[in-house]
């Protein structure tokens, strides 16, 4: 878990609007290592979305790097460079409806990718790679010329992934690939997930809302809060020993399947104007290994103690 | 406890160019006054469609009441004229729908758009509608509602619109209250917030409250009472206590089974429901869940099971009941949670088609 | 409480489920356009604008061959007759039969109501979505294009082409079609503004797809609801500009006439001998309800609204 | 009021409000469009003309007998080679704002329009005066042009050639006065109604809504202002001839059709059939011209065999069906009494077809299918179009030629004709003054002029020349007569048709005057 | 806001000089000139008359002429109606056609909503039927035999409005009513499609869960969002109705601009179209401009500035 497979510095993406400029994602900097999941979570517009079409390059970046493969993905590139690179990194899309064309078949969704590539020579080998690519989301050659419409939300979100998967990529992003699925769907997709991880050593950028969801495929786990990373920690390690005020917050507001425990539960509220950060940028500091926490030179004191 | 709604036998139906969608078949439920009651249930189990035909907002044509009652207050609201619904509508029954994207008017400022219920309901003057607007934004936790009430629904993030939902329904303080999976796109600390917020205004005004979820977590929070939906049809009924500790449907086993839980090492495969639901069209013969029940016996597909009361508040609607059924064992994780809930019966009886 | 309905011990054994079966779908497989056409087929007024369409083009192939005279040939003697059993539509100031005349016309109009429709609806469609897909200097220079070639006066235009190539039915399509596009762009780039925001737009361009192929796999696909309802209002104007042509020596030569001049030429008679804008008249008017209806059916069935 | 067969609803309400105006002496006329000019030097327009001759008065005017008589002149004289010109103006000829008209404002205004700088496109009608062609074309000074205003009441007219028919010319716009004082001191006094605008007529120009309407009122300088009846003449300019006959039918015009309007074609049988359909003969000719530098219409015989395959009857009753007379020569009845008859038979198919053989053979053809198809162009127009038609399916039936159509807008088309790129092309002609020399020297040079059929004809051109120098108008005539029929053996146009004016007027409108060239005057109109 | 309309204001000025090029030069290859007659007139005449008029000048000569009269407003003298200018052909048709353009545009635009909304509200019922009947209607029966139809019922056998001229309100009803059929057919389809579109929307729902009327829903949340498309199409429409129509106008006898835009070129009355042209392409534009903004005004979630990807 050292190979460095992304490597994102000082990201910032702005938005320009009649109103002012919205600084949806502003300096965000971490590494993705080669095979392991990061879960990403955070108040809803803290800039998760953004920051994974920023990553794949769908909004051009205001500044910052992003390395793949220690390669700048927001250089100039060649048309070839480009398709190279579209290749090694795939996004999955938050709503199973939006992100299929209602009039394309199966076969034609997930086999653009193999199109637009020129992965197959011949139309035969086009319909093998569907078939296969179906297989291994669980559905089956029989679903290769039916519509979207269908298709059950898990089975669609299936699709999504099997379109992903069609170019091989080495890195996936997934933007809340579950959340407007319901429960028994929502496992039906992590299980795939997880199950491509393991068979092809997939490296995920995992974005939810739902923490006992993310936890379950995370490694480790980023918390944003207003376009910046607050806490970056391997999973267990987030949820046993929180630090962030905010993290402490999001994790005690996790909703458990358990009456009981809900009955009782105490939630914590944050309240970002506790930091007294005095005209200090904060930063991103180890705590303890792997994990991270933006605070400032006096916060870092008290959270080392 | 005094009943402020009672549904009897609803049946949905929308006709459809590829035949007749029989969304909701034959639902059976009561609710109290001050009591939340949350409805959980696979996509596409009718959970929408019930309510909105309490609300009488299905889209007629193509939709249409086969049959049933909703007494609300004793009133059947299925014999209501539009006219009449529209009193009753946003004045003693408010809903939340479920995507806040588009249930906001584009076009319309936040504030017009919350006050004009207000002006509906209690024939309030602009300038004081404009009022209880911030009152209500404040009221959900939104900052600078002064300012807010100004802006167009675009402003504001997936979250803030939620909100603004709920403030609308809120807004002349409802006897009852639906809400159609008010949280789905909320991160969990607003979500929180969401959820206090309406067991204090029902503490307060001893609203009864419909709550429409997929996520347990919420379910276990807020309800009193627990209905699962499958195929249009109620699976299984119950306290909350009684569906989360003692479930007896299959289908709700599932539901339960495929949730992760926090302190789990889960290098475990999710327990999913296998397959897609079945085609509303052409509903299967027998239980609807048969075909991907791994319990299921043969007379599920052939004889749609009765309901069985189990306790005075828990009913389910699987052969698996029945005296002669064999004794299954729910999953490992269900298994886990379970434990003795009081007043069961010492066998299940059934209950009569009509009437809970 | 109930009695316990009676059930053979047998029909409780387990039965349990076949995993490969469990994701079987239930419906049929329909393909899209299937299903469109089974929700077409199902439209009785978009089914009778069909009817009505193969129709009037059974008419204009073979009704010409249903007289026995010919709609060029002058019978000055029994000009401006009214309708009779000899001649069904009446005659007209030069003695020509006219219901000849207007299924002649038939193969004229709705050849270039057609013609001309496709042709805008291509280059509009075209020129629409790539302003709206590629937005900012692409699309404000397009549009603009398209402004400055409304703002120079058609007339002249058209003269120009006429003098410069000559009458010929290219020549009239031509100036039929060279500023008939624009309503269409401007309608699909509306559309494509809105649908080029939708994740699967971006999941393409994620994997690298070139514009054209978003432009025609997603884009244009997704907007044929009003791209139809559009085609169905060009046809009209595309029927009348060509009795407009005509007037400047660009439509068909006579003694050929469309709908379209029959009825200009009609108009002065009307008070006197009606039945000569009356029969044009009347197939227009038919012609358009049935690409009303016909475009209203395919909007409904198309409508991802109304699916499901 | 109208007369028409109509439900008696609607007469009632057209003649109760028709008839208040009709006792005020109120003519309501369409005039089409708006008047290029009302600068009678300007001028270049049937519109315009319809305006002026009912606000200005030349030397003389075409009387009701359609013979000229002594307007703004009170006596004319004529030198013995017919070619020197006295007028003496009447003494009470006044302008408008009562200033009188003088010799000097004939000389100013003839001057003025033949002045290469002020751009009259009419000033040609001037060039019987002597030296006023080279004047307007720059060759020439403007101080030799023979009309001299040698006192206030005296002017003076040289003419190139004898011109019999000049004191019809004098009636004509080009030929009217201005009056000086104001038109110097003003250049743009003709644009509008108002103090400046001074005219010599029966009327003069009350109000003048461009491209709405012109309103006229009695001038009551005018010297035989006792004639004048009418109080009021509202002028609209619609150009839409079916407009125009509802409005007639409805009581809101007096008058619709010709000359100042037109009247739809397929009204006129009922109209016809009612009786309220006049009809006059008027100098003007319809006509296919031949190209006769262009196969096979470069060949006597085909031309003929074309021209004589036309049925023309059917097209003047079926087609124009305004009264229209089949011509079978190119100078109207009105000025050859004996062209009624023609130089060949109407549809004459046997004798066409014998000039196609003989034309054939000529051409080393044998069949008439062999022939290519032959272009017949003609400027859009309904009627042109019908008429096209027409010969087109004659030529066919009668000859067996294909023909082909091919209709153009009107500045093409002309240009076209200019050029010779046509073959055969429809052309009218309407005369400008009362004489045969107007239709036939349109045909005496190939280049310039309106002849465009590339024919010329030595034998004819030296004719016609000849008869200019003439002075004996019996014998003028007959040279003409010559030259006609000339014209006719070698056929470079076929005529189609005489023109006629169809109208319909208010039943006591009286005393409207049209001249043999179809010009109206309202100076002694009135209502019963 | 105003940087928009600022840009979108050089643009218009660069459309218009490129219609302004375009226009002049087409009208230079078109064959005939302003003095082509019946009557070839003679070499010396007509080069007297291109003198007089400029048109002996090379065309660069006449081009910059032309382009600097425009900036100046002065479009020149017209080369057919002798003493008038092209201004006052303008100033004296504009006003007319705007006001029956401005009368047709509001008949087109109550009657075309109202029939649109209708059947949107009653889809596939026998309002909705005929309402597409009467604008089949519209949209098939062109505005000149509308025209000729509307004199013949109106004018001349029920005698209730006057059959031409333009002089009282009476005599305005008419070519109004001609000429507000077919953008009233069109309007009605449009609003149509799009009222079926927005009130399949979800917050016509949550409107009616408030408990709103039908009515209020229609009018406050439905049509305005409606509308959009409608307006789209208005901008050209606008422009077009504004500035007259050749065939109501002489149909009518209305001393509009309308008729100036054809006659000029039948005329070949070159001043006259190049004025003609440059008042309706400024026209054409301001509308285009303000319909892109009033888009933005309906609806809040447009940006004027046309957002790029990644923007
Ligand atoms: N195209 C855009 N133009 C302007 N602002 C935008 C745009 N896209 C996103 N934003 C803004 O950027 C911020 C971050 O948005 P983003 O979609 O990344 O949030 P998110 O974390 O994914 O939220 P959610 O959990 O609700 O999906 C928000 O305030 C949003 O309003
Ligand atoms: N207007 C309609 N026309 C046809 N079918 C409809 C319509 N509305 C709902 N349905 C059908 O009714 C069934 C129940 O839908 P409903 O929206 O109630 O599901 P749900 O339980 O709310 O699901 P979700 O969790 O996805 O919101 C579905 O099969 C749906 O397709
Ligand atoms: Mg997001
Ligand atoms: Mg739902």
């Amino acid at each position: 878990m050292t190979d460095k497979l992304l490597e994102i510095k000082g990201l910032k993406q702005h938005f320009f609007t009649s109103k002012g400029t919205i600084k949806a994602v502003d300096g965000l900097t971490f590494d993705i290592f080669r095979g392991e999941t990061l879960g990403l979570v955070g108040e809803s517009g803290c800039g998760k979305s953004t920051t994974g079409r920023t990553i794949i390059r769908l909004y051009d970046a205001t500044s910052g790097e992003v390395l793949f493969n220690g390669e700048n993905v927001h250089g100039r590139k060649s048309r070839s460079e480009l398709k190279k690179f579209n290749r090694k990194m795939q996004m999955i899309f938050q709503d199973p409806y939006a992100s299929l064309n209602p009039r394309m078949t199966v076969a034609d969704i997930i086999a653009e990718g193999i199109d637009i590539h020129g992965l197959a020579k011949t139309r035969k080998e086009r319909m093998a790679k569907v078939h296969e690519l179906l297989e291994t989301v669980g559905l089956n050659k029989e679903h290769a010329n039916r519509y979207p419409h269908e298709f059950s939300g898990g089975q669609r979100q299936r699709i999504g992934i099997a379109r992903a998967l069609a170019v091989e990529p080495d890195f996936i992003i997934a933007d809340e690939p579950i959340s407007a699925l319901d429960v028994s769907i929502q496992a039906q997709v992590v299980n795939l997930m997880k199950k491509l991880q393991r068979e092809r050593g997939l490296t995920y950028l995992f974005i939810a809302h739902d923490l006992s969801m993310v936890k379950y495929i995370s490694d480790r786990i980023g918390v944003m809060y207003r376009g910046k990373i607050v806490e970056l920690a391997p999973s267990d390690e987030l949820y046993r020993n929180p630090v962030h005020p905010y993290t402490k917050a999001l994790l005690s507001a996790i909703p458990l399947p358990d009456p009981d425990s809900e009955k009782t539960r105490q939630r914590k509220i944050y309240d970002p104007s506790i930091h007294d950060y005095n005209g200090e940028e904060p930063e991103l500091r180890e705590v303890s290994p792997g994990h991270y926490v933006s605070c400032s030179q006096a916060e870092f004191a008290t959270y080392t103690t | 406890m005094s009943r402020l709604l009672e549904v009897k036998n609803l049946a949905v139906s929308f006709k459809t160019y590829g035949g007749e969608v029989q969304a909701v078949r034959g639902v059976n439920f009561h609710l109290n006054k001050g009591e939340t009651l949350a409805i959980v249930g696979e996509s596409g189990s009718g959970k929408s469609v019930t309510s909105q035909t309490i609300m009488r907002l299905i889209p007629m044509p193509p939709g249409r009441i086969k049959s049933g009652e909703m007494l609300f207050d004793g009133i059947d609201l299925a014999k209501k004229t539009d006219k009449e619904m529209e009193a009753i509508r946003g004045k003693d029954i408010g809903m939340i729908f479920q995507d806040p994207m588009t249930s906001l008017n584009p076009t319309m400022k936040v504030g017009a758009q919350i006050g004009e219920v207000v002006i509906k309901h209690s024939k309030v003057s602009k300038a004081e509608a404009k009022k209880r607007a911030v009152e209500l934004l404040t009221l959900v936790g939104i900052p600078f509602p002064e300012q807010r009430v100004n802006q167009y629904p675009h402003e504001f993030s997936g979250g803030m619109r939620q909100r603004v939902v709920i403030a609308m329904a809120l807004a002349s303080n409802p006897k009852l209250l639906i809400a159609d999976e008010p949280t789905t796109a909320l991160d969990v600390t607003i979500q929180a917030q969401i959820l206090e917020l309406m067991k204090d205004i029902q503490k307060k005004t001893d609203t009864s409250i419909i709550f429409i979820t997929h996520d347990l977590g919420v379910v276990a929070n807020v309800a009193d009472r627990v209905a699962v939906m499958y195929a249009g049809q109620i699976v299984e009924m119950g306290t909350v206590d009684e569906v989360f500790y003692d479930p007896k449907h299959p289908y709700t086993w599932g539901l339960l089974a495929s949730m992760p839980s926090l302190d789990n090492e889960a290098e475990e495969e999710l327990a999913a429901i296998p397959g897609t639901p079945p085609d509303l069209t052409n509903p299967p013969k027998g239980d609807a869940f048969a075909a991907r029940n791994p319990y299921a016996m043969k007379i599920d597909f052939e004889q749609e099971p009765p309901m069985f009361k189990i306790s005075d508040t828990h009913y389910a609607k699987t052969w698996l009941l029945h005296p002669d059924a064999p004794k299954v064992e729910p999953p490992a994780s269900v298994q886990r949670r379970m434990r003795k809930v009081d007043n069961v019966y010492r066998t299940p009886v059934l209950v009569a088609k009509d009437g809970e | 409480m109930q009695q316990l309905p009676k059930i053979p011990k047998e029909m409780f054994e387990t039965a349990g489920i076949d995993r490969a079966q469990a994701e079987k779908i239930e419906k049929p497989s329909l393909s899209f356009w299937q299903d469109v056409f089974i929700r077409f087929r199902k439209n009785k007024l978009a089914m009778f604008g069909v009817v009505l369409m193969v129709l009037l083009v059974f008419m204009a192939i073979f009704g010409p061959l249903m007289v026995k005279y010919d709609y060029a040939t002058n019978d000055l003697l029994n000009a401006n007759q009214a309708p009779s059993s000899e001649h069904w539509f009446g005659t007209d100031e030069l003695g020509r039969d006219v219901f000849a005349r207007t299924w002649e016309g038939a193969r004229i109009s709705l050849f270039i109501g057609l013609a001309a429709a496709l042709i805008d609806l291509f280059i509009g469609v075209v020129w629409g979505s790539i302003s709206g897909y590629r937005g900012g200097r692409t699309d404000e220079t397009m549009m603009r294009v398209a402004d400055i070639l409304y703002g120079v006066p058609y007339l002249l235009l058209v003269i120009i082409l006429m003098v410069m190539l000559g009458q010929g039915l290219g020549t009239m399509i031509l100036a039929m079609t060279i500023t008939g596009w624009i309503n269409m762009a401007r309608i699909v780039r509306g559309q494509v503004l809105q649908l080029k925001n939708q994740e699967y737009v971006m999941a393409s361009q994620t994997l690298g797809a070139t514009t054209k192929r978003i432009l025609f796999k997603h884009l244009i696909p997704n907007a044929t609801g009003p791209i139809l309802v559009t085609m169905t209002l060009t046809i009209p104007s595309a029927i009348f500009t060509e009795a407009f042509l005509s007037y400047l020596g660009l439509g068909v030569p006579a003694p050929l006439a469309s709908w379209g001049t029959m009825a200009s030429e009609g108009l002065p008679a009307l008070e006197y001998y009606p039945w000569r804008l009356f029969f044009p008249g009347l197939f227009i008017c038919l012609t358009i309800l049935a690409f009303n209806v016909i475009g209203d059916g395919l909007r409904d069935a198309l409508d991802p609204k109304l699916r499901k | 009021a109208c007369g028409f067969n109509k439900e008696s609803g609607g007469s009632e309400n057209a003649s109760s409000d028709g008839g208040d105006k009709k006792k005020e002496q109120e003519l309501r006329v369409n005039i089409k469009t708006e008047p290029f000019s009302l600068n009678p030097g300007l001028a270049n327009d049937s519109t315009s003309s319809n305006v002026l001759l009912q606000t200005f008065e030349g030397l003389t005017r075409i009387g009701k007998d359609g013979k000229p008589e002594n307007a703004m002149a009170k006596d004319v004289k004529v030198s013995d080679d017919q070619t020197k010109y006295t007028f003496t103006i009447r003494d009470d000829a006044k302008w408008s704002n009562g200033d009188p008209v003088t010799a000097k404002d004939f000389e100013y205004a003839w001057k003025w329009a033949l002045d290469p700088k002020n751009e009259s496109q009419y000033a040609y009608q001037l060039y019987y005066v002597k030296n006023a062609q080279a004047a307007n074309e720059g060759k020439g000074s403007l101080d030799d042009v023979a009309v001299k205003a040698t006192d206030d009441k005296t002017l003076e007219v040289t003419l190139e050639n004898p011109t019999p028919y000049f004191l019809e010319l004098t009636a004509f716009y080009t030929y009217f006065p201005v009056n000086t004082k104001i038109a110097e001191s003003n250049e743009k006094w003709y644009t509008n109604a108002g103090e400046n605008y001074t005219s010599n007529g029966p009327f003069k120009l009350k109000t003048w809504k461009h491209n709405d309407k012109i309103e006229l009122v009695p001038n009551e300088n005018y010297w035989d202002k006792d004639a004048v009846k009418l109080k009021k003449v509202e002028m609209y300019m619609i150009n839409d001839n079916n407009t125009e006959l509802s409005m007639f039918k409805n009581g809101e015009l007096d008058w619709a059709g010709m000359p100042t309007g037109q009247l739809p074609a397929d009204a006129l049988p009922e109209l016809k059939k009612d009786g309220s359909l006049n009809i006059q003969e008027i100098a003007g000719t319809y006509w296919y011209k031949f190209n006769t530098e262009q196969k096979p219409l470069d060949n006597v015989n085909i031309r003929k065999a074309l021209a004589y395959a036309i049925d023309r009857k059917g097209i003047t009753e079926q087609i124009t069906k305004d009264g229209s007379v089949p011509a079978m020569a190119a100078v109207p009845p009105t000025m050859f009494e004996d062209n009624k008859k023609g130089y060949f038979k109407d549809n004459d198919v046997k004798k066409a077809k014998e000039y196609l053989e003989k034309g054939l053979k000529e051409m080393g053809l044998k069949d008439a299918s062999e022939l290519p198809a032959i272009k017949v162009s003609y400027n859009t127009d309904e009627k042109h179009a019908k008429i096209a038609q027409a010969v087109q399916d004659m030529w066919k039936k009668n000859l067996g030629i294909k023909v082909q159509l091919d209709n153009s807008e009107w500045a093409v088309y002309i240009e076209k004709l200019h050029q010779g790129d046509y073959q055969v092309g429809r052309m009218g002609w309407l005369g400008d003054f009362n004489d045969p020399i107007n239709f036939l020297e349109l045909f005496r040079d190939k280049k310039g002029g309106n002849n465009d059929t590339n024919w010329e004809n030595p034998e004819y051109k030296k004719l016609l020349i000849d008869s200019q120098k003439e002075t004996d108008p019996k014998k003028r005539l007959e040279m003409l007569k010559k030259a006609e029929g000339i014209f006719m053996d070698e056929m470079p146009v076929a005529p189609i048709y005489f023109y006629t004016n169809a109208w319909v007027q208010d039943k006591q409108l009286k005393d409207v005057v049209m001249s043999g060239l179809g010009d109206i005057q309202i100076k002694w109109a009135h209502f019963e | 806001m105003f940087k928009y309309i600022g840009k979108r204001l050089i643009y218009m000025f660069l459309s218009l000089w490129l219609i302004v090029t375009a226009t002049f030069f087409l009208m230079r290859a078109v064959p005939g000139g302003p003095f082509t007659s019946e009557k070839q007139l003679p070499p010396e005449i007509q080069k007297n008359l291109n003198q007089y008029y400029g048109l002996d000048q090379p065309w660069y000569h006449q081009y910059f002429d032309y382009l600097t009269s425009i900036l100046k407003w002065d479009f020149g003298p017209s080369f057919k109606y002798k003493g008038q200018t092209v201004n006052d052909l303008i100033n004296g048709g504009f006003p007319v056609s705007f006001m029956l353009g401005m009368e047709a545009i509001l008949i087109a635009i109550a009657i075309g909503v109202v029939l649109g909304v209708i059947a949107a509200l009653k889809h596939n019922k026998w309002q909705d039927y005929t309402a597409m009947v009467i604008a089949v209607l519209g949209i098939s029966v062109p505005s000149f035999i509308m025209a000729a139809v509307l004199q013949y019922v109106l004018a001349m056998k029920l005698q209730i409005f006057p059959v031409a001229r333009w002089e009282s309100w009476a005599h305005t009803v008419l070519p109004a009513l001609a000429l507000a059929s077919t953008p009233m057919a069109f309007i009605a389809r449009l609003t149509r499609s799009s009222m079926l579109e927005v009130l399949s929307n979800d917050y016509i729902r949550t409107a009616k869960a408030k408990g709103l009327s039908r009515g209020v829903i229609t009018v406050k949340h439905a049509m305005r969002n409606a509308m959009l498309p409608v307006v789209s199409y208005m901008g050209p429409l606008v422009a077009g109705i504004l500035t007259g129509s050749f065939v109501i106008e002489k149909i009518f006898g209305i001393p509009g601009l309308g008729s100036h835009f054809v006659l000029s070129i039948s005329n070949r009355d070159y001043t006259t179209i190049m004025g003609v042209t440059v008042f309706y392409s400024i026209l054409l534009l301001f509308c285009i401009l303000l319909v892109d903004i009033a888009y933005g005004f309906i609806d809040p979630r447009i940006k004027l500035t046309g957002a790029k990807k990644g923007e």
